[in-house]
């Protein structure tokens, strides 16, 4: 314990002395005036910053913006930064989207595509010692069936139809047809304890095989876990402990990390990042898969938006560039497709298929001789973002002749209207799942779905390229490029979801922490994570 | 009859005759809160003419500082005129909140006098209003909305609700100690029926608090307009208030201080306003 | 009356000279609140000094103390004690005075104690204070606390061991004035000044108080000043008195001179104003024309000199000084120009013929039904006492009376007799819970809407505070106006005016001053706007609750005058209900008197104040003090 | 006192009766269900339906009602929708919180309260009641949102004296917990603090005109036991009740601040919780806030009354 600590917090050695002992004045004062007899104990200011230093040990605050939340412990959710750190998956994507082992040491697809064969981990156990099965992949994949897990991969998991067990560390799984995002799944699916299942739910126990072991979730808190000291990966994790702090509005977050409380965050939005932009002891890394897409839904059953040429003068008329660097602070991709960067599916010519051209929307809007005479309804979540999307749009579609009224609504009412389909006539949301397997978007992410989404757009056409796309095994040959080509062709064609913008996934992190990653699901891993 | 005073009353000179009211609004106090509120009053309701750009168009250049490009208090992130949008916003807040606590305040008022009809409603009245007080203010805004969708009626609803039983207790407090007044016991006697005695008789005389509630409860509508904002439940966009200008430019306070400056200087001189009234008038009707 | 000791041969204890006390009205200009007041207090002397309200008497007792209130500032003269001038020390050096050389007591028992600290406490706070200075160890709780009981011994609170835990509100007014005046005395200091000290407690109780001062004047040897405005209080117990008028010192002399022979027409007027319980039932009061003055104008002449009978040129420009009268120079002083010229030693003290019972009004009901008549009335008011028990506090147990036509039937009583309760009752203002109540025969004990509405315009009422039955926010007119319009048949805004304008003209006021509000007249002016909205419904029956309680006693002989002669222009019979026997005694044709809820005894009003038949009323004769105890020493 | 106290309890269960109603009521009228926002934005209609059976949302709604409160008279607040866990294990940690910002709040109110308005009402310099008045104006002009950004701007983040937000618990590190609790309870506390300051100075200037002052100054009593002895034992019985009044508001209030400061208590889980539309919890946390409440107003009666000695007789 320090007496009278002056709280030259070890996360900027740096500073000027003048400031360092202005702020121990104002310390002093202040611990005087305020904390009373407390001056003589401990500061949290510099308690919360640890003691960096070695490669092995050391604590790590990991700021985020959603609570974990139990109930969604198989849904992809806002907050998924826990998985990989308590769980495992089979596999893990490279950056080019070509699976890696993780508990799945090989596996091998059989040449019709109705099979394929995983050969497990045989090291691995459970934080409780139990060891690590074949008997919990067919539990994981089964688990994910079920509507009420609400799994966006439960069409894939619906797609196995049979396990065959051989011995305890292999696996084969039957399938009812190719299906070409299976890695997908294999990537989402975390290996839980199938025997403390009710327990995970509630968020009391979690048990897995990952390189942290869950101490404790406090609700409104966040999560605290320790070092799996029995980790399959010797000598890892580096990390002693790793705490999920929640601070959900995003002022408390940005203070959090500018005055060290955190050293990681991926939840800061890019409008609340020009702070640290300008701050030596962080590093803002954006990863190019993105974390989700901002769109502009239409209603094909809905005046006016029932007519596609409107739908395209939409399309013409929002200044992509704009929602970028005005909304998402300038960390995203201006793009008229859905596909981010990293995407087999990505092409510079579908992401400037459409620009921002008024003249040409007007024209467009013109020709079809749509009525833009009432306001057309354009609905949006209450979020900050979500609400300043909408802002842009509304301005740039009235600056092309179409007068719109923003209709925003919280978030739970949104998503009944989302899943109902009672959307007016146009919406802006964000949608996931461009990131991964471009199959995943049109079986998984409901806006994308062919066979009932929001818009209520259905054509046999697009129906025909996402099966085609969906029900093989090749994921990345030139064939399988061209049926994505088909997918985009009708997307931005159909133009029922109007893409805007990729907005990157954006890592703040303390400039000494080292070899944080996250997956397409945007878990972390902090398997090979220390703090210099 | 022969020792009459026909004339020459005690008549006390000068303000003694005036209206406490009045007199509470000649005070320096008073003055400067009139002033005060006045000038962001005036502000809001000539914004059309103040303003050289709509409140809702965005130039495309954000966050120019103050005086760039025509612009005098510079732009928002989304490339809006800040001193339109400060203007505009002056304007919605005065809308919603001089409907909102004024209907707070009669709604609040005529509950009062219907519990002082009768003493089952009393209990009634009185549970109600225990039973408004109890819910916390920003949960229950946070539920309002949730049902009504975000916009302003959601704000009205709020303010209205959180002031009804501030007006109504303070107004049944009055009641019951005028009521026994011998005034009131003389009009009573008089032939008085009683509604026009709680009307014309106690009524006036439990308005002084009113009065001094009413400029307390200006300033908590503007607090909770803001505090609504911020949680995101207020007003719907685009159109500007003083809150969700705020509440917007908050992010970028160390990056750009002058697009908050301006919501919050004028914030705080209402409020700063509104309380030296309520202090003026408080101080006079006390006298 | 002891002999006054020849001022040479003893020090002043006190010396008060040329003491002027502005005020800052609330628009910022002066308010001459005293202008030089000399006075003189001797070692265990014990000095009155009288006055109405605004006299500027109770100014003069906070200024002794430096205790003005925030606008309030001594602007000349000197208050010497013991040679130190006051006027000039510090504020801790004056806290060693007060309480310790100087003790006061206030007017009102009921608020002057802190309501939540136990009588210990406060008594303790008082030792506390000057336990510095005493080298008596009061600086030990326990001492302090055997002085405490001590002193309440002293002024005869029973059990006082015990009672030194109670709060104040577990005392009577009485008792808790005898608090006030142990606290005062709890330093042994030299003076005493008690500012109105019985004026908020009942007949019987004051005589006890005022025992009690004077037994400790002689026992402590505590020279006391005493501020009031009951003549009768100063007969009894003070050695001299000063008159105050105005703001200034208007008469001073010995009691039995000032009061057996006035030279001021003030004092002079005063004293005839005062009832005297010795006149018979009818005897016409005296009141002093016109209102006192008001303070914020400049005084140019004597203050009096607008209601002055024998005030000439000189009266209104010249301000008389106060100038020895006749015999030895430091006796008596006053301050006219016509000293003993004002002729109301002579006032006509008419005795009208008595009006024969139910013979003023031509249309009483044959067969001597009497227009107002009540049998067993009860009322109760839920009480819960300690503990939560249900202890009904009964008001009203059981009265019956009668009131014929054109007469007027006294109540007389203590406060908490029930007396206000009762009046009350009789005019609807509360539901009475037992008994029967009829008007001209009929039963109106439950009257219906219809037969309430019909009630008010028979029988209406006049209240004891012209301050707060006056609506503070109507005029006089709109007050006036209100039960016309709820009689109906004035709908019409000139003919309502026009009867607003008669009622007023009727009372003894101005048409014109209908348009102003209440705060703008003096009090009895507000009485008599209470009495116009009275008679505004032309009623039979007017009860009258102590009408003239909180007005100074030369306008309260103007209100009772009022009453009597529209009684008889009009035919009304009144109740009239007071704590002051005397004033009962001048009104009435038939007195009650009220006790515990019930009436104790009921007479002719004569007749029960020459021959009281029941101890209580003859304690009640007892304890009115009379100002002079000839009446025709004169 | 007991007497007293059980005259109270019929018309607070009368409220809590009510206030179950409303409760339950207003979570209904809402749109979406609990179903449809645990489903997520991905979900198929066959997965809320799925939920919605799981979570008992199929039945009558009275039958909901009468079972939710059936098990709360059990005293099994059940599980939660959609945060997960038990509600009492959610409920528990925030309240824990919220109670621990709010009575540091309260206490910071009363403190500053307290000195504002003894220092307003009898400070005899112009110039101390001219900055009392300045900073009680000042306290009432900002809004509490932009003093909570203030604060940590100022003190976290530029001078990093004290921690930005959160909270570690206050019995596992009570010394840090202080320092974590002084900056959203200070910018809880302030607006109270203006108000309580103001009307203790009307009260203690009213105090101080009342006659037994007079009487006890009459007595030499010193300025100083004048204050603390005489008046402000008359002045505080209201300002107790005033003060009963802003915990209402301090827990209302908490919401805001919770936000700004990542306090982990009831107000993020009343917003987590309507967002998800996890009924379990908000209904519980309402019905709970409200017990409170209403606890709080007969703590304050019960208060007034041990204060002022006329009430316990009359």
């Amino acid at each position: 314990m320090r007496v009278h600590a002056p709280p030259a917090s070890p996360a900027h050695p740096q500073l000027p002395s003048r400031r360092a002992t202005l702020r121990a004045a104002g310390a002093g004062a202040l611990a005087l005036g305020a904390t009373g007899g407390l001056t003589a104990c401990r500061s949290a200011v510099s308690v919360a910053a640890g003691e960096g230093g070695a490669r092995r040990g050391g604590s790590l605050t990991v700021g985020i913006h959603v609570d974990f939340t139990p109930a969604l412990l198989f849904t992809q959710s806002d907050q998924a930064l826990q998985q990989r750190l308590i769980y495992n998956t089979l596999i893990r994507y490279d950056e080019k989207l070509r699976p890696q082992p993780e508990l799945a040491r090989s596996w091998q697809y059989a040449d019709d595509g109705r099979s394929i064969t995983l050969k497990l981990r045989d090291d691995v156990t459970f934080h409780d010692g139990r060891a690590f099965t074949a008997d919990d992949v067919i539990f994981a994949v089964e688990n994910l069936r079920k509507p009420e897990r609400s799994a966006q991969l439960a069409s894939t998991a619906r797609a196995v139809t049979g396990f065959q067990k051989r011995g305890e560390h292999e696996l084969v799984l039957k399938l009812a047809h190719p299906v070409a995002n299976l890695f997908d799944l294999f990537e989402f699916m975390i290996i839980t304890d199938r025997h403390t299942l009710d327990d995970a739910l509630k968020g009391r126990r979690l048990n897995g095989t990952g390189p942290f072991r869950f101490d404790r979730w406090r609700p409104g808190t966040g999560v605290r876990l320790s070092r799996n000291d029995r980790y399959w990966i010797p000598d890892r994790p580096y990390l002693d402990s790793v705490e999920l702090r929640v601070y959900s509005h995003p002022d408390a977050l940005l203070s959090a990390l500018r005055s060290g409380q955190a050293q990681l965050s991926y939840g800061v939005s890019g409008k609340h990042l020009a702070p640290l932009k300008a701050a030596p002891n962080f590093r803002i890394k954006r990863y190019d898969t993105g974390s989700g897409a901002a769109y502009v839904g239409a209603s094909v059953g809905t005046k006016p938006s029932d007519d596609k040429s409107f739908r395209q003068a939409v399309a013409w008329a929002v200044d992509r560039e704009r929602v970028v660097q005005q909304a998402l602070g300038g960390y995203g991709l201006p793009s008229a497709a859905p596909w981010p960067r990293s995407s087999p599916a990505h092409t510079e010519a579908d992401r400037i298929h459409y620009t921002h051209d008024p003249g040409k929307a007007r024209a467009l809007l013109k020709s079809s001789g749509v009525s833009t005479r009432t306001r057309v309804p354009l609905g949006h979540p209450s979020q900050p973002l979500h609400t300043a999307i909408a802002e842009i749009v509304q301005y740039d579609l009235e600056q092309a002749g179409i007068r719109t009224e923003l209709q925003p609504h919280d978030s739970a009412t949104f998503q009944k209207k989302l899943i109902s389909g009672t959307m007016p006539a146009l919406w802006v949301n964000l949608h996931g799942f461009a990131q991964v397997h471009p199959a995943t978007l049109a079986v998984s992410a409901y806006p994308f779905n062919e066979a009932k989404n929001t818009s209520g757009f259905r054509s046999k056409a697009y129906t025909d390229a996402v099966r085609a796309a969906w029900q093989q095994r090749d994921a990345d040959g030139p064939a399988a490029h061209a049926r994505y080509q088909r997918v985009s062709d009708q997307l931005l064609e159909e133009a029922f979801i109007i893409d805007l913008a990729i907005q990157d996934q954006v890592e703040v992190a303390a400039a000494r922490l080292r070899g944080a990653t996250l997956n397409k699901f945007s878990y972390l891993s902090l398997d090979h994570a220390y703090l210099a | 009859m022969t020792s009459t005073v026909s004339s020459a009353p005690a008549v006390r000179r000068g303000t003694a005759a005036r209206h406490p009211y009045l007199a509470a609004l000649t005070t320096t106090r008073a003055r400067i809160g009139l002033v005060l509120v006045g000038a962001v009053v005036l502000a809001g309701l000539l914004a059309p003419l103040l303003s050289s750009h709509a409140p809702t168009a965005q130039s495309g250049r954000a966050l120019v500082p103050p005086g760039t490009g025509g612009h005098l208090l510079g732009t928002d992130d989304l490339g809006r005129d800040l001193l339109s949008r400060l203007l505009y916003g002056i304007r919605t807040d005065l809308e919603v909140i001089a409907l909102a606590v004024p209907i707070g305040a009669l709604l609040g008022c005529a509950f009062a006098l219907l519990a002082a009809v009768h003493p089952v409603l009393d209990t009634v009245v009185q549970r109600a209003f225990d039973l408004v007080l109890a819910f916390p203010g920003l949960i229950l805004a946070l539920a309002v909305t949730a049902i009504l969708g975000p916009g302003r009626l959601p704000v009205i609803v709020v303010i209205t609700l959180a002031e009804i039983p501030v007006f109504g207790r303070q107004l049944r407090a009055g009641i019951l100690v005028q009521r026994e007044r011998d005034y009131a016991v003389a009009a009573r006697v008089g032939g008085t029926r009683r509604a026009r005695l709680l009307i014309r008789h106690i009524l006036p005389n439990c308005a002084d608090p009113l009065v001094v509630q009413l400029a307390v409860s200006l300033t908590v509508a503007v607090f909770l307009e803001g505090a609504m904002s911020f949680l995101g439940v207020g007003v719907r966009p685009p159109e500007p208030t003083l809150g969700n200008s705020l509440s917007q430019a908050l992010p970028y306070l160390s990056q750009a201080p002058y697009f908050a400056a301006g919501p919050l200087l004028i914030v705080t001189l209402l409020v700063l306003g509104l309380s030296l009234l309520s202090e003026a008038l408080n101080r006079e009707t006390r006298r | 009356m002891t002999a006054t000791t020849p001022a040479s041969l003893e020090p002043a204890l006190l010396e008060v000279r040329g003491l002027g006390v502005d005020f800052t009205a609330p628009d910022g200009s002066p308010v001459h609140g005293v202008r030089g007041v000399d006075l003189t207090l001797r070692r265990g002397e014990t000095v009155a000094v009288v006055g109405e309200s605004g006299s500027g008497k109770s100014t003069t007792a906070l200024a002794l103390m430096r205790m003005l209130p925030g606008n309030g500032r001594i602007v000349s003269g000197s208050v010497r004690l013991d040679r130190t001038d006051l006027t000039t020390l510090g504020e801790d050096e004056l806290r060693t005075v007060r309480g310790a050389r100087i003790g006061m007591i206030f007017q009102d028992p009921m608020t002057s104690l802190n309501p939540v600290l136990t009588i210990g406490r406060q008594l303790d706070e008082v030792l506390r204070a000057h336990a510095r200075e005493h080298d008596a160890g009061h600086r030990d709780r326990r001492a302090r606390r055997r002085r405490a009981q001590e002193l309440l011994e002293l002024v005869g609170i029973p059990d006082p061991a015990r009672r030194l835990d109670d709060h104040p509100h577990q005392f009577s007014g009485g008792q808790r004035q005898r608090i006030l005046i142990a606290m005062a005395l709890a330093n042994e200091p030299d003076v005493l000044i008690a500012d109105e000290p019985t004026t908020a407690l009942d007949a019987t109780v004051q005589e006890q108080i005022l025992q009690l001062l004077a037994e400790l004047n002689e026992k402590t040897g505590t020279a006391l000043l005493l501020i009031t405005h009951n003549l009768g209080v100063v007969a009894r117990s003070c050695d001299r008195v000063l008159v105050m008028y105005g703001g200034t010192v208007v008469e001073d002399g010995a009691t039995a001179d000032v009061l057996g022979s006035p030279r001021h027409p003030y004092s002079a007027g005063l004293l005839a104003a005062v009832p005297r319980l010795s006149s018979p039932s009818g005897t016409r009061l005296y009141g002093i024309p016109g209102s006192p003055p008001d303070l914020s104008l400049p005084v140019v002449g004597c203050a009096f000199a607008a209601r002055c009978p024998s005030a000439d040129a000189e009266c209104g420009t010249v301000p008389p000084p106060l100038v020895a009268d006749g015999g030895a120079a430091d006796v008596r002083r006053v301050a006219c120009h016509h000293p003993g010229g004002s002729g109301v030693t002579e006032v006509p003290r008419r005795v009208p013929s008595e009006v024969p019972v139910g013979a003023a009004r031509t249309d009483t009901v044959d067969g001597g039904a009497p227009l107002l008549e009540a049998t067993g009335l009860r009322k109760e008011f839920g009480r819960r006492a300690r503990g939560g028990r249900r202890d009904p506090l009964v008001a009203v147990d059981g009265v019956d009376l009668r009131l014929d036509a054109g007469e007027t039937l006294g109540i007389v009583g203590e406060s908490g007799s029930g007396k206000s309760t009762l009046a009350r009752i009789l005019v609807h203002a509360h539901p009475a819970d037992a008994g029967v109540l009829k008007l001209r025969g009929s039963d109106v004990t439950r009257p219906s809407r219809a037969a309430l509405r019909a009630l008010r315009q028979e029988v209406q009422m006049v209240f004891q505070d012209p301050y707060a039955s006056l609506n503070p926010r109507m005029t006089a007119g709109r007050i006036i106006a209100e039960p016309l319009l709820a009689r109906g048949g004035f709908e019409d805004r000139a003919a309502r005016r026009r009867r607003v304008g008669e009622l007023l003209t009727q009372v003894g006021l101005d048409p014109s001053a209908a348009d102003r509000r209440p705060r703008a007249f003096s009090g009895g002016q507000r009485q008599r706007i209470g009495i116009a909205r009275a008679l505004a419904p032309e009623p039979s029956v007017l009860v009258c609750d102590e009408p003239v309680a909180a007005l100074d006693v030369s306008v309260q002989a103007q209100i009772i005058n009022l009453l009597t002669d529209l009684q008889r222009e009009l035919g009304l019979a009144l109740v009239f209900i007071a704590h002051d026997l005397a004033v009962v005694r001048q009104v009435s044709h038939r007195i009650a008197v009220m006790r515990h809820g019930r009436f104790v005894e009921t007479g002719r009003a004569d007749d029960l104040c020459d021959s009281p038949r029941e101890p209580y009323t003859r304690a009640l004769l007892a304890a009115a003090p009379e100002p002079v105890r000839v009446p025709a020493a004169a | 006192m007991g007497r007293y106290l059980l005259k109270r309890i019929p018309s607070a269960l009368v409220v809590l009766v009510i206030a179950s109603v409303v409760v339950f009521g207003i979570l209904r009228l809402v749109p979406g269900d609990a179903a449809t926002a645990l489903a997520g934005p991905d979900a198929s209609e066959e997965s809320v339906a799925a939920i919605r059976r799981q979570l008992g949302l199929d039945q009558a709604l009275a039958v909901q009602y009468v079972h939710w409160i059936g098990d709360l008279l059990r005293g099994d607040l059940g599980p939660s929708y959609a945060v997960g866990g038990e509600v009492a294990d959610l409920i528990g940690e925030g309240f824990g919180a919220t109670v621990e910002l709010t009575l540091g709040a309260l206490l910071l109110t009363i403190a500053i309260g307290l000195a504002l308005g003894v220092l307003g009402a009898t400070s005899r310099r112009r110039s101390v009641r001219g900055v009392v008045q300045a900073l009680t104006t000042g306290a009432l002009a900002v809004p509490p949102f932009v003093t909570g950004v203030l604060l940590v701007l100022v003190l976290a983040v530029g001078f990093a004296v004290l921690p930005s937000g959160g909270r570690v618990g206050l019995f596992e590190a009570p010394d840090l917990e202080l320092q974590y609790l002084l900056l959203p309870a200070l910018c809880l506390a302030l607006p109270s603090a203006a108000v309580v300051g103001r009307y203790l100075k009307d009260s203690l200037q009213q105090a101080f005109s009342e006659d037994y002052i007079r009487t006890a100054t009459a007595a030499g009593v010193s300025r100083r036991r004048l204050l603390w002895r005489h008046a402000l034992p008359n002045a505080l019985p209201p300002v107790v009740t005033l003060i009963g009044m802003q915990t209402g508001q301090l827990l209302g209030g908490a919401v805001l601040v919770e936000a700004i400061f990542a306090w982990p208590g009831l107000g993020q889980l009343a917003e987590t919780g309507l967002t998800a539309r996890d009924y379990p919890v908000v209904q519980d946390l309402l019905l709970l806030l409200v017990t409170v409440f209403v606890l709080v107003q007969l703590l304050t009666d019960v208060v007034h009354a041990w204060l002022d000695p006329r009430i316990r007789w009359e």
